[in-house]
């Protein structure tokens, strides 16, 4: 019997104890934002978009090595012996066209990892997180700043020098005695 | 009133009185109940946000003043879906019972002295009796739907609506015994006055019994506010759909209108319900205060002013099951069952029997 | 528990399922339920709806490279995550980690073990039916995401331990923010209190609801909160200390059975509570003590492991989480075996749901605190 | 608290014609090696000798080694009482690979032994319950943990590499 009542006396009294506490919140100003009208302020270190400045890439490959889902394409051309492709912000002297730089966004996990590795801390994450698509592929970025024509023709110039190049080898060759020469592969960096 | 306008409109009393008939009843429809539910979804989001340290809805109108009827024009052009393996009859005929069940009850609640749906002499009678019709619509929803979800939470609903009108019938019974009248317009005339008349305070008048029955009358109000709560399935006892167990248990395969009327009817219901608790223990339509009417001589004010009180009263109970709803966590089926038979019985007939004793003396 | 034998009525029994898409399954668990009436004879889970392959994925990664994917299996602990890998990849390697580093491990684990029982608790609310607590666990969970977001730029999946040091070293505002979120903070672990843990109707739902003896635990292997709720002192971080968890003074909570019987629900809801309080006092002595030094000074250039195998673990929110590595010498793994404490937990569900009603089901599963991301890896 | 030599010794004593075989050249905790059809026995005196008392088995991995062709079972035992720890080790043919349950001993192997089974195809005899555990129940291309696994082409005539 003494349950029976203790059990009324304890259910009411707790009861009204939580009210009070939701009572309390009724007049406490809302924690909330009204997210596309006020947008937070995102930290300085956030991780969103990455982001590629392709001024100061020198096409070595290091951030897609480092990616675990493979998101980054990097595709390099290498520059004629005549052309000064200049020097990146950092002072690193570039030698290879980026004819293809690509980052898959549907398959980005927002790691950072591709970041660390860079040289010339070309590649870094921004604070941009609202760039939703209706279409998968329009989350390929590309960053590559030369035009189709300009990535075409340089592959060309490659392809031609090579060719060139092949041509007088075969002609010395022909000429002297044949020399042992390993063809330089077209898309590895030099680290 | 409006038959004699009718009789002079037509000259004949049997056109006349269907249509003053059917004008009447569809008066509160869309006079109370509509604009009433449209403001209870929007306030029941509204205090769960802010007790939740949310907004709520804030988008569509002044502070998402819009909202609902954004929400009712979304839900009319919704597809109205309808499984393949459910019993069809039954099942487009329930959401329209489980509403009528709730509206009807509004037809004997007194909005005001000269407003009442229907004047009957057994009123609080008519509005239990007619509110059993829920029960009807909800047990046919839950096994129409063909669902195990479905049909659990109709279950649930069935047993714990029938246990609960017990102990608020033994409340309305003490209450029957005390007034000697079933009447709600009746009843809340008695409590005429100032605050003190109220049942709530023991009843109109002063003598013993009336500071005899206060305890009581706290005690059966509780019981009775409790039990009510039980009967509109809110929080504590939302089991029949408790969204963590059962989905949304027997409307979950209701979709567009049809799940709104389930939806409007619980909000009818939860308001009827605390008028019902406002007529019997708070007055009803009179005011606490007396009238500004009656002070400024402006015979036409009362009316008005009565109505604004009853509403006041009965959305206050309706904020306070709100307020309960996002505060408390939600009873197990044999729990609650346990609350109503070892709890609200027993101390609503002991009450009971008390009443009945001072009433005596 | 009711006894459904003595009924004289022929009835039948009902199968229901429960998931994969349920509000409370806490996931894609499906729970086969055969039911008497509203009474469990039976539960069988079925997991692996969240299957992403992690063991297979890990074998393809170098070493560094599989820090991201260990976030994302107990995703509400991804830094406790990333620490047993650490640990476990540490102790491979035989690397000594600067003191700066550990101090700060410690602070980041503890934190998030505040975060990762702040929607255990809240979730648990809403599975029983108070939805209010829930916003309010969130709402403060909400704070201490925002001081991973400073440290590391993340919110959920932070790649920040990493083998052999951290990807950043705190934000300068890091220590202030953090103090001032104790300070906030342990006023609301009373207001929980007042709201949920104490409640009449909650401490009948929980109380006398799945009761856990301490032998069935330990058989079962289940480790961390709801071991010690049953009533032992078991915790990795005291009984076999990684990092630097021996420099600190904090008491382990376990079950005491108020309301009810030693392993109940509730008795495991409140050890969560308790435990908070535990970590709040680490991070405050973590926080006085905090060395200084360079967080990146031990990260090894290449890692590549001499042939050997690891068991690493530590203490994770939702209890041992370990890591078993094999390496052949090169520079991936041969072989990564995750001991998810919540796979090994789940086991138990039938057991201890047996016997009670749908509604309890929801309670036992919420009070074992599942994260499917874990058990399905 | 005893080290994995002392209880070498209590094995070799207790069961004179099983083989045991100590490993611990490699880094980083050595271990026994067993008889896999035995294992259940071994792990029955391992877990009811009051002064070895493993009364937990923390973790249970299968290992593909398929330059030996065979496969391996690691079990991680703990006495939460004691404080000791162990870890054992079977190898078991590739072909046609049976270890022996402990599902009777410890409850908690029951679902790691599943997954063995669903990732490494091993047979655990007397399992209770030995199906699929995380892959689809009706999954026929194999066992995926295997070194030599190739991902069918369709499943349920669903494409599977999407």
């Amino acid at each position: 019997m003494k349950e029976y009542f203790s059990n009324i006396y304890t259910a009411l009294v707790t009861i009204f104890i939580g009210m009070k506490v939701t009572l309390k919140h009724l007049f406490v100003p809302s924690v909330t934002i009204q997210y596309p009208d006020v947008k937070p302020e995102l930290p300085e270190r956030e991780r969103n978009r990455l982001y590629v400045n392709m001024d100061d890439c020198i096409g070595c490959d290091q951030c897609a090595r480092a990616c675990p889902v493979s998101c980054i394409q990097i595709e390099t051309t290498k520059a004629l012996p005549a052309e000064d492709l200049g020097k990146t912000s950092n002072g690193k002297k570039k030698a290879l066209w980026v004819t293809g730089f690509t980052i898959d966004f549907s398959k980005c996990c927002y790691c950072q990892l591709c970041v660390f590795p860079c040289p010339t801390d070309c590649i870094y994450m921004t604070d941009v997180y609202e760039f939703s698509e209706y279409q998968r592929d329009d989350l390929i970025f590309d960053f590559v700043t030369l035009t189709p024509e300009e990535r075409q023709q340089k592959r060309d110039n490659l392809a031609k020098f090579n060719a060139e190049k092949e041509a007088e080898k075969l002609k010395a060759a022909a000429e002297s005695k044949p020399k042992i020469e390993t063809e330089q592969k077209k898309d590895q960096p030099k680290e | 009133m409006m038959y004699d306008f009718f009789v002079d409109l037509f000259g004949n009393t049997v056109i006349a009185g269907i249509a003053s008939g059917i004008l009447m009843s569809l008066l509160p429809l869309f006079l109370f109940i509509l604009p009433y539910a449209l403001f209870a979804v929007l306030a029941e989001r509204k205090v769960s946000a802010h007790m939740q340290d949310r907004l709520g809805p804030m988008r569509i109108g002044w502070h998402g003043w819009n909202q609902t009827i954004a929400d009712i024009i979304k839900l009319i052009q919704k597809e109205d879906i309808v499984a393949s393996d459910t019993d069809k009859p039954l099942f487009n005929f329930a959401p329209v019972l489980v509403f009528a069940g709730s509206y009807a009850a509004f037809a004997a609640i007194p909005f005001s002295s000269y407003y009442i749906g229907s004047e009957v002499d057994l009123g609080i009678f008519y509005i239990i009796a007619v509110t059993g019709l829920v029960v009807a619509g909800i047990l046919m929803a839950g096994w129409a739907s063909n669902n195990k979800y479905s049909l659990l939470g109709s279950m649930r609903s069935v047993a714990q609506i029938v246990s609960y009108e017990i102990p608020t019938m033994l409340v309305v019974l003490s209450l029957v015994m005390v007034s000697e009248t079933m009447s709600l317009h009746t009843l809340s005339e008695m409590q005429t006055g100032y605050f003190w008349n109220w049942y709530i305070f023991g009843g109109p008048g002063f003598s013993l019994t009336k500071f005899l029955l206060i305890p009581s009358m706290l005690i059966g109000f509780i019981i009775i506010y409790i039990s009510t709560l039980a009967e509109v399935n809110r929080v504590p006892f939302d089991i029949p759909e408790a969204e963590s167990e059962l989905v949304a248990g027997y409307h979950t395969e209701y979709s567009g209108m049809k799940f709104a009327m389930f939806f409007l009817a619980e909000y009818a219901n939860m308001y009827a319900v605390s008028a019902i608790v406002a007529a019997l223990f708070f007055g009803g339509y009179q005011s606490p205060v007396g009238y500004l009417g009656n002070l400024l001589g402006v015979e036409w004010l009362i009316p008005i002013e009565q109505f604004l009180w009853f509403a006041a009263k009965g959305l206050f109970f309706v904020f306070v099951q709100m307020w309960l709803r996002w505060t408390l966590p939600r009873l197990r089926v044999d729990q609650l069952m346990a609350v109503s038979w070892k709890y609200l019985i027993p101390i609503a007939f002991v009450n009971l029997i008390v009443i009945g004793f001072i009433t005596l003396i | 528990m009711i006894n459904t034998k003595s009924s004289a009525i022929r009835t039948e029994e009902m199968v229901l399922n429960m998931g994969p898409q349920h509000p409370s399954t806490h996931g894609v668990l499906r729970l086969e339920l055969a039911l008497e009436g509203e009474i469990i004879t039976k539960v069988t889970p079925h997991i692996g709806y969240l299957h992403r392959c992690f063991e297979k994925h890990c074998e393809a990664m170098t070493y560094p490279q599989i820090v991201p994917y260990t976030d994302r299996m107990d995703y509400l602990a991804s830094m406790g995550n990333e620490l047993g890998y650490a640990v476990a990849m540490e102790k491979l390697l035989g690397i000594e980690v600067p003191q700066r580093v550990e101090y700060i491990r410690v602070i980041m684990a503890e934190l998030q073990r505040i975060a990762s029982h702040l929607v255990a608790l809240g979730t648990y609310g809403a599975d029983i039916g108070a939805f209010t607590p829930f916003l309010y666990c969130f709402r403060d969970r909400e704070k201490i995401l925002h001081l991973f977001e400073i440290t590391c730029g993340a919110r959920l999946l932070y790649n920040y331990i990493w083998v052999g040091g951290l990807s950043h070293d705190l934000h300068p505002d890091f220590v202030r923010k953090t103090r001032d979120f104790i300070k906030e903070f342990k006023p609301t672990i009373k207001e929980l209190n007042d709201i949920l843990s104490y409640n009449k109707i909650f401490i009948d739902r929980t109380a006398n609801v799945g009761i856990l003896p301490v032998k069935t635990a330990i058989n079962f292997g289940v480790s961390g909160p709801n071991l010690r709720a049953s009533g032992i002192k078991w915790d990795i971080r005291k009984d076999d200390p990684y990092s630097v968890y021996s420099k600190f003074d904090f008491d382990i909570p376990v079950g005491k059975g108020t309301h009810g019987t030693v392993g109940d629900s509730w008795d495991r809801y409140f050890v969560r509570i308790l435990e908070m309080e535990e970590s709040l006092k680490i991070i405050e002595q973590a926080l006085d003590q905090l060395p200084d030094g360079d967080v990146q000074s031990a990260i090894p250039k290449r890692i590549k492991p001499n042939a050997g195998h690891v068991y690493g673990r530590v203490e994770n929110p939702r209890g041992e989480l370990g890591y078993f590595i094999i390496s052949d010498g090169s520079t991936t793994p041969y072989r990564v075996k995750v001991r998810a404490p919540s796979f090994v937990t789940l086991q138990i569900l039938g057991e201890l749901c047996k016997g009670y009603m749908i509604a309890d089901v929801i309670t036992i599963l919420g009070s074992i605190d599942i994260v499917l991301g874990e058990i399905d890896r | 608290m005893k080290n994995t030599e002392e209880i070498l010794q209590a094995l070799k004593e207790n069961f004179p014609d099983f083989s045991f075989e100590l490993k611990s050249d490699l880094p980083v905790e050595g271990f026994i090696i067993c008889n896999p059809l035995v294992i259940d026995k071994i792990s029955h005196f391992l877990h009811d000798n009051p002064e070895l008392n493993f009364d937990s088995l923390i973790n249970l991995s299968g290992v593909d080694e398929i330059k030996a062709n065979q496969l391996s079972v690691y079990y991680h035992l703990e006495s939460t009482e004691l404080k000791h720890k162990l870890v054992l080790k079977v190898v078991t043919d590739r072909n046609s690979p049976e270890v022996a349950s402990v599902t009777d001993i410890w409850k908690g192997a029951n679902w790691h032994e599943r997954e063995a089974y669903d990732m490494f195809g091993i047979k655990f005899l007397n399992h209770p319950d030995l199906r699929r555990i995380l892959m689809p129940y009706d999954w026929e291309a194999g066992h995926p943990l295997r070194k030599d696994y190739e991902n069918p082409e369709f499943y349920q005539g669903m494409k599977v590499p999407f």
